[in-house]
């Protein structure tokens, strides 16, 4: 098992849709849970066994876990799957957050099997988009998510959940077609042999081989496939000023899919930057890269605005993902040491923070019914631990040293300083701004005098204590012994480091 | 100027005249009539341009039969106690200009370009010729399309007397 | 003179659909054939058809430039054959159309088979001419077959109407080409274009442009796709699944013979020419199909800018853009019918409003899973086959550098995925109110829809099958 | 007179077969403007038969201009026969008023 | 050592566990055991680290005066590529006293506050808080790295921000809690440039990053000769790291929390906003005076902005009714003492400022809280009077620090505050002397001010009230006495030469802090005897001149409001003396300004920011949808009739390019060949003219 325990690991969570469907549907919710935790189970030996001292990333014999099989050989197109330094975190974040989430669907009472089944094959397919080494299974991966997650936030979501379901799958199928015309594009114009290899062709690349192609429609074509791909990644990002469909996707999905929205599905765009966009154009990353830190601070400041203006609790936590994502942006951008260590902690970090402060809310969501900010006030003698807990995640998000989202955020910004000094402190704003809105919100909700109405408020039961709890750990573990995590990826992502910045 | 130049511009005119009353008449019938006599001055023409068969194809299939069939059709397909079938068209100045910048371009084009030509068109009987033709060269066409006479035959009887909704 | 019958040999299975068309109209009027079941006949003919295309072998030109057999051809004729037998399949479940005549209607079918079977081995104009009648003719007739839908007649109306218009044109474009080269035959029209003055000419291009107007028409291409909408909306379901197929791959099959022997030189014109009609094709396809309400009308109008997006690989003008065609076109036909399918395993009575469709999942989970399987391979999103079939268009054109097309083409299927999204979001989403129409389950239905989607997604994962069944093609060799 | 002369009134007797098409509303007369169009192409074929060289046979032409006419009896049978069927249904043939699909 | 090492690593811990336990249990263990209980729980952890803290600095004053620093390096922190900090405690002279004065009078105020916040239902959470900050603000003088420090530094600002808004049903006070906050982010945001200036460097210079002191003391001179943005480096730096100390120690302009946070309970303010967590910032500076030191053009502005900081907020002071603004006011102007001592390289002397402001400072909140307390509540001046003789211990401790901080010849502040303010005058800054000096007599007129309001005169509040107002319990008055007798006491700690003194205190520091003036690298003027003569003779006269300055404007206390209130109110009747009070009263509208400069054009930008991205980013990127609809109505091809479209909602941008196409679709034939035709004759006239 141990030679296929990527495609285990990926494929257990489909192995769940049969049996859920085979049971009564109350039971719908323990499968799944089995599902995610026996995904998590048998992923352990990934992280015992990975070697941190190899970098991964453009050497293909130094993939771990490596599983590669012919699959439409016509094409060159492999089933190749391996993970580095770089996707191991993410896959134990998913994993993770998979379980969470699940907890987080406890109170699903519409169709659960369809949505459990939904659930387990958007896990699935996160999972894939993390470990897949080849473009086009890499492509597909990413694609499949779009449906289950149509589906997800189209029928079990809020009011507006059609608009949001379809502005979300509109949005993130026009940059996956870009994507995938990239990718085609990068195919056939591969320095060398043809190949949809990401590993190869960034083997290739750093040992100086260029995409060459004519021009596309007048503008020379590295330049043209970087962008297009970095809008494809960046809407998943999401970057301004593609960001718009984030908000109206947090607002009406369920709980727990914006817990997966903004935990995993987030970070995929930017884990395509790290994997794909970025390293395979070193030249047009480094004129591209002003622009690049450009949008990181626009991104930051501009998020955390308008997370100050926003009267819904979920839309002030979706803009501030818009604002925390534009961190990692900036030290992906920066490309040094600390900046890209820093942002793939931060992905790391912002997955489980914002996925508990989703949680929080929904919690809230859960009991009051509604999520304006301004329609609660002096919670926190009524709810005591829900306040507790929600102090943390907000914390935690303010980047308070001591807990996980500090050591991130003080990474990329020192890595970023070293290269662009007055964009890291109009960054460093971006932070004042943040404690500004997540302090403001939590002083409205929590404090002043009691809303009458929520008097008799129940705090926090027992299966939202269990899908917190961890979160909380790791938020305090992270914050105090970061490396706990950052041993994982360091190696890989300093090999990235040199192959931006020659 | 030549004889047969004087015929093709008595045809010219001819054809041109009828197919402008077909094209512009208020009335299917006079119309439908009319276009009996486009259908003979292309006839002409066909003569002129050495095709003597097809020309008799022309006068007998097309005059002959499909011409018939359409006033059969107008009548049919009207009310026909009344002699008078409208065939009115609608926007009219339009239409006029636009098929009109259409033959326009169509000419520019034509002047445009150079045509290959042959020293002297032959005139003289082809009957024959075109007989070895049709069952030489052209014979599997000419078998194919009998298929689809029987399918059209059949298929319009078909659909003409197709049960009554149920 | 010269002995023709033995070239019979060499088109078997056109001898005996011809058969199967005389049986089929003649043998109504004896008393004793009458009691034959009609449709195993049909079957057995198209079964035998089929073989017999399988059993030929090499490549031949015959009946004095007329025709020339291949693999393609035959390959194509057994697509067509299966689409047919497909069709008959569907008709039987199908209250549409007046089971009465059967034996005309079987006959039609076969006449338009035939005439498709030409238009796959046709490389002279007139025979192309004839064949394109040969299929548009009974297409006329059998879209006015609808008894369930009283505009049935007027549509059918519209298609003579138009498809006469757009035979005049081609003819018109034809008349042209023949002149300008003197000859009728592919290869010496290409040779005859071949004069430098010429390439790229108003004329030159005016006459190619009219002369691909038939194709055009067949494969529902802008400007000639107007028909198609009243067509596939009025006509018998099966017959629209039938319509919204067989000529589409008949049409390009002829296309990209047609094409086939064009010069280098040639090249970027037709190219350019090509590619703006794909992309026409798609974009009106698309935007026309967002405000549509009628299912029927919709699959209809998608089929245009799916033509469209075929055309992409036929702008190409090469080997790999031929393949991705190929390629696309099992996909495109396993879709479409289990999308039509679908549609008549759910609608009784001419209820093709979307309206009627509300909350379906409630009552047929399954088939509506089947359907949404079709639905997203229509998007082109993987999973599933549609999206390898895009896949492949999108590679052949940016190999070529078509990078206009590429985009719109990009932008295109992002658009489309709005009205089909749309579908599922009332037939998943709403609630179902007294509107939705009650279904009766039909196992035989349900398993031929499971044939048509669980391809769908096992080619989407793994489609090495395909790729090696449009190696086999040999195109004109 | 020459080839062009020919196809002056071929391109007139197109654009006036055009102009019924586009403009009648009885569809009878929608058909008549196709056979102007049918003749207008015939006649094409016909004049580059007769005045440019043909790589076949010289006749090749005139066998098409055979088979237009041919086709055009084909066509016509079936148009009038679904005009029929339809005068059937609706009473009337007027193309402007067959107008329930649409969209 | 070995002793020093368990102690250092247990000291912060020990709190920290007592918030854990608190935190957690702390509502179960009030309702079970009551609330003594809680109280004794909270108390012991600071009290034990009280133990270890002296008995360390004990163990420190055995050793070798150069050998008195112990580094305790527990684990690795962050650590990328170059980059690495641990987790590391430093205990040096410096941090003894720190701690001593952290554990010290955290350990007095915590016992005050278990009379203080008796009764109060949350009680369990305050000690929960406060020894949350306890443990953070012990980290930050414990960091042996700028990142611990940094650690300690927002911990801090948390419990502020917590304490701050204890009581937050009170929205007002919660939002006291909030500006804090983010005002101290604001100054941390100068403190994280700092540090990033520093990893850029060294990064730059050395194989490895480091942030911890020692290596960064020894990196101090190569780092000195680095520019940037045409600025010396260390420069720089200082300003950056004195913008996160203007934040945390209330200087101008980020002073404006700190009178607010004095909604917080009475305890809080005493501790945090006054003793221990408002000097962080002078603390930071005195740790890292070895890059002060190379930066002479900071120091000064160092030294301006606290002069500066020290009049002002003693000028608000004077016209103040809450009795606790007073003091607020009162520790911002102190820390602007403190602040000058440092910018004038008296690192000594301000540090030593530290700690006596820490005594007579937290004496002087403790005793007001006790009569705020005994007056229910009530903390306006103007409702007071004649407590002494309800309260006469807190009455008398209350005056006794008075004394200290008014410098009155023999007391703590005294000996501190005469030698910031000799410092500046021979370094050379006779201005900033001067602004000192005049703050130094407004601070004893102000002081005796509120002694004479409160203390002396007729009560002013209602009757009820006074009778129920008594001496508070001996859990709140013994810590007062004791802190009052420091206040008394400790300066003779640092008796300066020319009084016959040792400077004891600014020697035990010597080896870890060195003044300016005692560096290896400055150039002492030679004195001749004559001169050094003369020089003693200014440091009598700068003494003597302080001190009468400040017994007079006592006296004008004294007259203005027991001995004559009616000129008093004869002079404020006036019409210009009525305009400052107001002026002084509303703190010179700074709040206003901020607000109208900042926080109003934020709101603003913000809300047009979120209309911004909902209408124009949203917008924009379905800006062809919006184009189709404009020539949609132009071209009259808008159909409002079709609204109900099948994706109705759902992207209506492509819907409406759909229906523009809509005449095409009419249903007539004709309409769909002429388009077709027009098609056809529109492209080959296009093609025609591109390809001639």
């Amino acid at each position: 098992m141990l030679s296929h325990i990527l495609t285990w690991v990926v494929f257990l969570p489909l192995l769940g849709i049969p049996v859920l469907f085979a049971l009564p549907k109350d039971k719908a919710k323990w499968v799944t849970l089995a599902a995610t935790i026996a995904d998590f189970i048998i992923a352990i030996p990934i992280f015992i066994g990975f070697n941190k001292s190899i970098p991964g990333v453009s050497n293909p014999n130094q993939m771990q876990f490596v599983e590669k099989f012919d699959w439409i050989p016509s094409l060159g197109v492999q089933y190749y799957m391996g993970i580095d330094g770089l996707s191991v975190t993410m896959i134990l974040l998913t994993l993770l957050i998979g379980v969470l989430a699940t907890l987080a669907s406890w109170n699903i009472n519409k169709f659960e099997r369809g949505y459990f089944s939904m659930f387990l094959l958007l896990q699935a397919a996160m999972l894939g988009v993390f470990v897949a080494l080849d473009l086009i299974l890499f492509f597909i991966f990413w694609e499949v998510m779009l449906f289950p997650m149509y589906f997800l936030i189209g029928v079990w979501g809020g009011p507006r959940r059609v608009y949001a379901a379809i502005k979300f799958f509109l949005y993130t199928l026009f940059g996956g077609v870009g994507m995938l015309l990239s990718f085609i594009a990068m195919w056939y114009f591969t320095p060398g042999e043809r190949t949809f290899d990401m590993i190869e062709m960034l083997a290739r690349v750093s040992a100086g081989g260029v995409f060459e192609g004519p021009d596309i429609l007048g503008m020379p074509f590295a330049k043209v496939i970087f962008v297009v791909l970095f809008v494809g990644f960046a809407i998943k990002v999401p970057i301004f000023p593609f960001h718009t469909w984030l908000p109206d996707a947090h607002v009406e999905a369920p709980t727990a899919i914006s817990v997966i929205l903004a935990g995993v599905l987030l970070k995929m765009g930017t884990y395509g930057f790290l994997r794909i966009n970025f390293p395979m154009f070193p030249e047009v990353f480094a004129w591209f890269r002003d622009f690049l830190i450009a949008l990181a601070v626009i991104n930051i400041v501009y998020g955390a605005l308008c997370a100050l203006a926003q009267k819904d609790l979920k839309k002030m936590i979706a803009y501030s993902s818009i604002s925390h994502m534009g961190f990692i942006l900036l030290g992906i951008g920066a490309a040094t040491t600390q900046g890209i260590n820093g942002a793939m902690l931060q992905m790391f970090n912002h997955g489980t923070i914002t996925a508990m402060l989703f949680l929080l809310v929904g919690v809230i969501y859960d009991r009051a019914h509604h999520r304006e900010i301004n329609g609660f006030g002096g919670l926190a003698s009524v709810v005591p631990i829900f306040a507790t807990l929600t102090s943390f995640a907000f914390m935690a998000g303010i980047g308070l040293p001591g807990l996980s989202g500090f050591v991130s955020e003080l990474l990329i910004l020192a890595g970023s300083f070293k290269e662009y000094q007055v964009a890291t402190i109009l960054a460093g704003l971006g932070i004042i701004l943040g404690a500004g809105y997540m302090l403001w919100s939590y002083q409205r909700v929590f404090f002043g005098p009691l809303n009458e109405k929520y008097k008799d408020l129940s705090d926090v039961n027992i299966i939202e204590v269990f899908s917190l709890a961890p979160l909380l750990v790791i938020i305090v573990y992270l914050g105090i012994f970061p490396n706990a995590v950052i041993q994982y990826f360091e190696v890989s992502l300093n090999h990235i480091s040199r192959l931006l910045l020659p | 100027m030549h004889v047969p130049d004087l015929f093709f511009m008595f045809f010219t005119i001819f054809v041109l005249v009828t197919a402008s009353i077909v094209a512009f008449s208020s009335n299917m019938l006079h119309s439908a009539f009319t276009l009996f006599f486009v259908l003979f001055g292309m006839a002409g023409f066909y003569v002129l341009l050495g095709g003597d068969f097809v020309a008799m194809v022309q006068l007998m299939v097309y005059a002959g039969g499909v011409n018939v069939l359409l006033i059969f059709g107008t009548m049919l397909t009207g009310d026909i106690a009344k002699p008078e079938i409208s065939n009115l068209s609608f926007q009219g100045i339009l239409t006029f200009f636009s098929g009109v910048s259409f033959m326009a371009v169509l000419l520019t084009v034509f002047e445009k370009t150079e045509w290959t030509l042959l020293e002297k068109g032959v005139r003289e009987p082809t009957t024959a010729e075109l007989g070895k033709l049709l069952l030489k060269d052209y014979i599997l066409p000419f078998e194919v399309i009998s298929f689809l006479l029987l399918a059209a035959m059949v298929g319009s009887v078909l659909i003409v007397l197709q049960r009554e909704k149920d | 003179m010269i002995n023709t019958l033995p070239y019979l040999s060499l088109i078997p299975a056109h001898v005996l659909i011809a058969l199967a068309i005389l049986f089929f109209f003649v043998a109504k009027a004896i008393p004793g054939i009458k009691k034959i079941p009609q449709a195993p006949v049909f079957y057995l003919v198209l079964l035998g058809a089929f073989l017999l295309e399988g059993m030929q072998d090499g490549s031949e030109v015959i009946f004095f430039d007329m025709l020339r057999v291949d693999s393609f051809s035959r390959t194509m004729n057994q697509v067509l054959l299966v689409i047919t037998a497909a069709t008959l399949f569907l008709l039987h479940y199908s209250d549409e159309m007046d089971k009465e005549y059967n034996w005309e209607n079987y006959g039609l079918l076969s006449t338009l088979l035939l005439g498709m079977m030409f238009m796959t081995c046709s490389i002279h104009l007139l025979m192309v001419v004839i064949a394109i009648e040969l299929v548009s003719l009974p297409s006329y007739l059998l879209v006015g077959m609808n008894r369930k839908d009283p505009a049935s007649k007027e549509a059918s109306l519209k298609y003579v109407l138009f498809g006469s218009f757009a035979t005049g044109i081609m003819l018109y474009g034809m008349s042209l080409l023949f002149g300008l080269t003197g000859s009728l035959v592919f290869s010496d029209i290409w040779k005859g274009l071949l004069k430098v003055e010429l390439i790229n000419s108003p004329i030159y291009i005016l006459a190619l442009f009219m002369s691909f107007a038939g194709i055009a028409f067949k494969i529902a291409a802008v400007p000639f796709h107007f028909w198609c909408p009243d067509a596939y909306q009025a006509a018998p379901t099966p017959v629209t699944a039938f319509l919204s197929t067989a000529p589409k791959v008949a049409g390009l099959a002829l296309f990209m013979r047609l094409l086939d022997e064009h010069f280098s030189i040639q090249a970027s014109g037709l190219m350019e020419m090509i590619a703006i009609i794909s992309m026409l094709t798609m974009t009106l396809g698309n935007l026309a199909a967002l405000k549509q309400t009628n299912l029927k009308r919709l699959i209809a109008y998608s089929s245009i800018s799916h033509a469209g997006f075929l055309l992409m690989g036929v702008a190409t003008l090469d080997e790999v853009g031929r393949q991705a065609v190929y390629f696309y076109i099992p996909i495109y036909i396993l879709m479409n019918f289990g999308a039509f399918t679908a549609l008549i395993y759910m609608v009784k009575d001419n209820k093709f409003d979307i309206s009627n469709f509300k909350g379906m999942i409630r009552t047929q989970p399954m088939l509506v899973t089947f359907f949404a399987i079709c639905i997203f391979s229509l998007v082109g999103v993987p999973p599933f086959a549609g999206f390898i079939g895009k896949f492949y268009l999108f590679k052949a054109a940016i190999a070529k550098g078509l990078w206009l097309l590429v985009v719109v083409a990009g932008v295109n299927s992002v658009i489309a995925l709005v009205y089909y999204v749309g579908i599922l979001k009332v037939m998943i989403i709403d609630e179902p109110d007294h509107q939705t129409l009650q279904v009766k389950s039909n196992p035989i239905l349900m398993g031929a829809l499971a044939i048509c989607s669980v391809p769908l997604v096992f080619f989407g994962l793994y489609w090495q099958p395909i790729v090696v069944w449009t190696q086999s093609i040999l195109l004109f060799r | 007179m020459g080839l062009s002369a020919y196809l002056m009134v071929s391109a007139g007797l197109f654009a006036l077969g055009m102009i019924m098409f586009i403009s009648k509303k009885n569809t009878i007369g929608i058909l008549m403007g196709v056979e102007l169009v049918l003749n207008s192409a015939a006649l094409n074929f016909m004049a580059f038969s007769y005045f440019t060289p043909s790589k076949g046979n010289q006749l090749d032409g005139q066998i098409f201009a055979i088979f237009i006419i041919l086709l055009a009896a084909a066509e016509a049978v079936v148009a009038l026969g679904i005009a029929i069927a339809a005068y059937k249904e609706y009473n009337h043939v007027q193309a402007d008023e067959l107008i329930s699909l649409k969209g | 050592m070995d002793f020093i090492q368990t102690s250092i690593t247990i000291i912060p811990f020990l709190p920290l566990l007592g918030a854990l336990v608190l935190g957690l249990f702390g509502k179960k263990i009030q309702a079970a055991l009551g609330e003594n209980m809680t109280g004794i729980i909270g108390c012991a952890t600071p009290v034990i680290a009280a133990v270890l803290a002296f008995s360390s600095f004990f163990v420190l004053l055995g050793m070798e005066p150069e050998q008195r620093i112990v580094r305790v390096t527990m684990a690795t922190w962050v650590s990328v590529a170059e980059f690495s900090v641990d987790w590391a405690f430093r205990y040096d002279t410096l941090t003894s006293m720190m701690l001593m004065i952290i554990t010290g009078v955290g350990s007095l105020i915590h016992i005050y506050s278990m009379g203080y916040m008796h009764k109060d239902e949350s009680f369990w959470r305050f000690f929960a808080y406060i020894n949350l900050f306890l443990s953070a603000m012990l980290m930050l003088v414990l960091g042996d790295n700028l990142l611990i420090m940094f650690l300690g530094w927002e911990g801090v600002g948390l419990c502020s921000y917590l304490l701050i808004g204890f009581w937050f049903s009170n929205y007002d006070f919660a939002t006291a809690g909030k500006k804090a906050f983010i005002v101290n982010r604001i100054g941390d945001l100068g403190f994280i440039v700092g540090m990033f200036l520093l990893v850029l460097y060294s990064s730059l210079n050395f194989d490895i990053v480091t942030l911890s002191f020692g290596e960064l003391e020894e990196r101090a001179l190569t780092l000195s000769q680095f520019t940037i943005w045409n600025w010396p480096l260390l420069e720089v730096v200082s300003i950056c790291f004195f913008i996160g100390a203007m934040g945390k120690s209330a200087q101008i302009p980020l002073y404006i929390w700190l009178p607010d946070a004095m909604a917080g309970p009475t305890p809080v303010s005493a501790l945090i906003h006054a003793a221990t967590m408002v000097t962080a910032g002078v603390y930071m500076i005195g740790r890292m005076f070895f890059i002060y030191s190379l930066a002479p053009e900071a120091m000064e502005f160092i030294a301006l902005i606290g002069a500066l900081t020290c009049f002002f907020a003693a000028t608000v002071g004077m016209a103040q009714m809450d009795i606790k603004k007073v003091l607020a006011y009162s520790t911002v102007s102190q820390l602007g003492y403190m602040f000058l001592g440092m910018g004038v390289g008296s690192f000594s002397y301000g540090l030593f400022h530290l700690l006596t402001h820490a005594a007579f400072k937290a004496c002087l909140f403790m005793a007001a809280g006790s009569i705020i307390v005994a007056l229910h509540h009530e903390q306006d001046m103007r409702k007071m009077g004649g407590v002494l003789k309800k309260m006469p211990i807190t009455g008398y401790s209350f005056i006794a620090a008075t004394f200290a901080i008014m410098g009155f010849p023999g007391t703590s502040g005294f000996f501190s505050k005469d030698e910031i303010l000799e410092g500046a005058f021979l370094s050379g800054h006779p201005i900033l002397w001067a602004l000192g000096f005049v703050a130094a007599g407004i601070t004893s007129f102000y002081m005796w001010r509120a002694v004479f309001m409160t203390f002396y005169g007729e009560y002013r509040g209602d009757e009820e009230t006074w009778d129920h107002c008594h001496e508070q319990p001996k859990r709140t008055v013994v810590p007062i006495a004791i802190l009052a007798i420091a206040a008394l006491l400790l300066g003779f700690l640092n008796v300066p030469d020319y009084l016959g003194g040792s400077e004891l205190f600014s020697h035990y520091l010597e080896p870890f802090v060195v003044n300016l003036n005692h560096q290896a690298n400055y150039v002492a003027p030679v004195l001749t005897e004559a001169e050094h003569h003369r020089h003693e003779m200014l440091e009598w006269g700068l003494m003597i001149g302080t001190v009468s300055w400040s017994l007079f404007t006592a006296f004008l206390a004294w007259f203005l409001y027991i001995k004559s209130p009616q000129t008093r109110e004869k002079i404020m009747a006036g019409s210009s003396p009525q305009a400052l009070f107001t002026l002084l009263a509303n703190k010179y509208y700074v709040d206003e300004l901020y607000d109208t400069v900042v926080v109003e054009p934020l709101g603003k930008l913000y809300r047009f920011l979120a209309k911004f991205d909902q209408k124009v980013v949203d917008g924009a990127v379905n800006g062809a949808g919006h184009l189709g609809r404009i020539f949609g109505q132009l071209a009259g091809l808008f159909d409002a009739k079709i609204v109900d479209g099948m994706v109705n909602e759902t992207a209506w941008f492509t819907q409406i390019a759909g229906r523009g196409m809509s005449v095409l679709q009419s249903g007539r034939i004709q309409a769909l060949v002429g388009s077709s035709l027009l098609l056809i004759s529109g492209v080959a006239t296009l093609l025609m003219l591109y390809l001639d």
